[in-house]
């Protein structure tokens, strides 16, 4: 195992430490329990955004704390879900006095500790709400699984939800929002190698020279399917048709297109994976108006990246023009 | 002989010492089926827990101190077994709450209450492949044993027994819950992690009740 | 080789059409000889900036073009300089009659070339001057080297060289930014793995499992010490000394900080890095007033960072914080 | 026999055999020292060239020829070695402007002001690890094989034996330019590739010369 850490215990709690040094002004951080929030919390009058899950998805979610996105993101060790006491904590310092919603990706540790964390927080009088995304086509929604994972198109919930918010909409309409995005948007990732947890030592699964993992999770859980390794377009397209079914996408659809890397593919690849989506996009009549590429919801070092795909209306779209000012995600300010 | 709180003490620290020694074990398992976490989750939830519950009053009941325990898991361990194993011991130590002492009858009330949490929480039959197969298999041994009249241990014993074969009875499953769902036929053949540190909690309490 | 691309021969030019349709109306693409400008170019009146070099250190230089920062990048082959002709053709497609500024980083190819270019810009009338970019302090400025390279400070260069065009200095003025904003920036990198180059087919140099690489470059060129893997917090200590002896940086300076991944280094890591080497500058007496951490200048997919330390004063912080708009650096608009 | 315009352009083609054939052998030796592009700028390079001067009318003279070799190698190997190589062979061409054909004083004049153009570019010296630790040392045996009145084919094999020579001498050395400059002592013990790719195109023209 070859990282660029002191002790694999400390990971998280330093990486923290960096985070609070390098943006300075726009979030605090709490070391115990551990979380983040945004410099000016609580907004009285606005409605919290609380997100959280496992660390090792860097720039999920610490990166999105800010104006216009997250008021507070929640990180448990690497990979697995934080306990209920740092998400009461979180709520707790953003509660702006019209309730908070819980962003909560849907994996059974997460929801869990969520819930326990919403009844706690419910406790001492703040009303919590939580939307559950499961964007991962991946994975068949089913009473034979968990439910399909939430992936990339957390990044998108959190934005969207996050303009809401900001804009002044009260809880339920922000969950209405949130719950909306999350059922128009559908994703699915390949790895090419596998991410390597710290406290573990050794890669989460192990993977020929020549094979890829279709419908891989963020976690290193594997996938659906392992094949041989082929050019980028073909791969493009065994995990692009899965997602523009299921919705299922049609022609005349308006669309963000988001191809994600999983934080080892380098940004000349991801361009070249977004060619062709954008390619069989225009091919089948749906028309990407908004885009986004880069490495937001990573697996650590893996190699690999997502498509993700979200049907815009006028009112999506002006929220996710909305302005946003994160670490990860800035513009209009 | 009912157990007491030293019991309880003894059995927090064996199955501290068994998580701790099974770590990897359990990171192996959770990594070919899972995330690889399960047993750094477990081995820092049960450090705290050892610590967390010396710090208790002297006069603390059996409940109190598993109260402690299902607290300290929950604020420790996260992922999903967290809530889970933290559920099971606070169902648990309520249903023993008024006991300063454990007997065979509070035992598997213990057991039965702690199993009904995780189902409560998890939602999980048997046969979905998680530490339900584990847990359910123990609590109809000890009510066997209980209603043979056998000796605390002696229930314990079978507990964890019957928690061994069920551990092993997830190797040809296909998981219907948690993390392994995801993979479909492809979890065929491994052993479901969270049922192995079941099976090691339970076994820590019939060694502690042997040598009480 | 494991790579998410086509055929090794279309790498960029497939990207740059990558590019193209993920950033419409902030940059156009020319295939052919390949450059991205502004999709507002030339602006008149404005001096033009130039960049460019070979390719897989995305987002530079591409990820730069737009307003307040570079008005064209000239992506050259994978680590290969490109040749005069896309340059010459930037130089045209981005002049608004106040002359062009080339930055160029100091290795032997780009500079030969972007001097060619230069030469044939001017055969048509164009006024160009040219910075050549040399921050990285692994390697002696000697008469026995080629100079030092040019690496991650190029992008401190060109964010506030294109802040001074943007809001009009003349030619000389914007040179003698970049020119200042040099000689005041300092860079040392290392890397865990190396890259692969697609054409070459095998990583560009063999390194153990237990050994990083001190004062590596951006293109696989091996550094200047091979050493055993180290705690992060060790490894920063031996890169940030060299580069704050090197200026020296001094007790009471303001500085910009800025931890750069190299492409495969999981920006939780990076977080790691910028936690100590913020601490060596504050017990140090150095004061980081502006920041950044990310994958700015990248090694394809190498696992490695390297740390950038720019003196500021006051006007430098004031063009540094002047609003931008590329796809990889945007804040104020 | 001096030498025409079908010497040039088989010249051309065997460079850009030899320059193929040798491209990974390239890329191995820039990889120890540089950043492993050589071969494939050389190989890009010399493919467009044979293309290229394919395309030139029938009265065309070597200079002709010549000069677009430059031109294309300017405008299609980029990194450090495009322009070095693109300045030789203009500078070279110019120096020969005025023959229908090329004899022995011709081939010298080519060879000297392709390495002066070189020099004038890169500012290297012998002994720098650089391609010109190949050129001047050929330059040199070509003016000494024309003073001795040797044949063309002479003339460049003596060029060829002496870039040869020269390209080894490399080995030993730490450089002093390019890219290799960067890793100091780290350098000795490897040949310095674009010494190797000056000797496989000298090489060419002399079978080249050979065969005509
Ligand atoms: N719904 C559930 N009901 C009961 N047990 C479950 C459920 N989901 C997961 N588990 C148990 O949790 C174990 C995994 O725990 P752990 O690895 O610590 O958490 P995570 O899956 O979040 O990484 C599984 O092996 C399984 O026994
Ligand atoms: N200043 C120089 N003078 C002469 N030759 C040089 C100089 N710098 C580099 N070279 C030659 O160029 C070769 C490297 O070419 P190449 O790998 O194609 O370019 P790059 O170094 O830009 O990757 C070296 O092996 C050396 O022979
Ligand atoms: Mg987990
Ligand atoms: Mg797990
Ligand atoms: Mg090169
Ligand atoms: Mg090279």
């Amino acid at each position: 195992m070859k990282k660029l850490i002191n002790d694999p215990k400390n990971v998280v709690a330093e990486a923290l430490e960096g985070v609070a040094l390098a943006h300075p002004g726009l979030l605090t951080v709490v070391a115990d329990p551990a979380h983040i929030v945004r410099a000016d919390a609580p907004v009285q009058g606005k409605v919290g955004l609380v997100s959280g899950g496992g660390s090792g998805h860097e720039p999920l979610h610490g990166g999105f704390v800010g104006y216009g996105m997250l008021d507070a993101a929640v990180p448990g060790p690497v990979f697995t879900s934080p306990t209920p006491d740092p998400i009461v904590a979180a709520t707790k310092a953003v509660d702006g006095g019209k309730g908070v919603l819980h962003i909560v990706k849907n994996y059974t540790g997460d929801v869990l500790n969520f819930e326990t964390a919403a009844d706690l927080a419910l406790a001492e009088g703040i009303e919590v709400r939580a939307v559950v995304v499961d964007d991962d086509v991946a994975v068949k929604d089913s009473l034979y699984t968990a439910g399909r994972r939430g992936v990339a198109g957390t990044v998108l919930i959190e934005k969207i939800a996050g303009a809401a918010a900001q804009r002044g909409d009260d809880l339920d309409a922000v969950t209405a929002i949130a719950e909306k995005v999350n059922g128009q948007v559908r994703s699915m990732g390949v790895a090419l190698t596998a991410p390597t947890v710290p406290h573990a030592g050794e890669p989460s699964f192990d993977i020929g020279d020549d094979e890829i993992e279709i419908g891989i999770g963020i976690h290193g859980e594997p996938g659906r399917q392992r094949v041989g390794l082929e050019p980028a377009d073909q791969i493009v397209d065994r995990i692009l048709h899965p997602i523009l079914e299921d919705l299922p996408f049609a022609s005349g659809d308006k669309v963000l297109l988001f191809v994600n890397g999983m934080g080892g593919t380098p940004l000349i690849e991801l361009y070249i994976a977004f060619r062709r989506a954008a390619q069989v996009l225009a091919e089948q009549g749906i028309e990407v108006s908004r885009t986004l590429v880069g490495n937001y919801v990573t697996s650590l070092e893996m190699q690999g990246f997502s498509v993700t795909v979200l049907k815009l209306d006028d009112e999506l779209t002006e929220l996710w023009d909305a302005p946003v000012q994160t670490a990860a995600l800035r513009w209009g300010r | 002989m009912a157990l007491g709180r030293e019991f309880v003490a003894d059995w927090i620290a064996r199955s501290a010492q068994a998580i701790s020694e099974h770590r990897s074990e359990l990171i192996t398992l959770d990594r070919e089926i899972g995330d690889g976490d399960h047993g750094e989750n477990m081995d820092r939830g049960f450090t705290a827990v050892a610590v967390k519950s010396g710090d208790l009053p002297a006069d603390a009941t059996p409940a109190d101190v598993l109260k402690v325990v299902a607290t300290t898991l929950i604020s420790t361990v996260g992922g999903a077994s967290g809530p889970l194993y933290g559920t099971a011991f606070l169902k648990g130590s309520q249903a023993v709450a008024d006991r300063a002492e454990l007997d065979g009858a509070a035992i598997v009330a213990f057991l039965t209450a702690a199993r009904d949490g995780i189902v409560l929480r998890g939602k999980a039959e048997v046969g979905d492949k998680t530490m339900i197969d584990a847990w359910t298999p123990a609590v109809d041994a000890a009510a066997a044993a209980q209603a043979e009249g056998r000796s605390e241990a002696e229930i314990l014993a079978a507990a964890a027994d019957a928690a061994q074969s069920g551990a092993e009875s997830t190797d040809p499953l296909v998981a219907r819950k948690g993390r392994a769902s995801y993979l479909g036929e492809r979890a065929i053949g491994h052993r479901d992690p969270g049922s192995v540190s079941t099976t090691l909690i339970l076994r820590a309490a019939a060694d502690a009740a042997a040598a009480a």
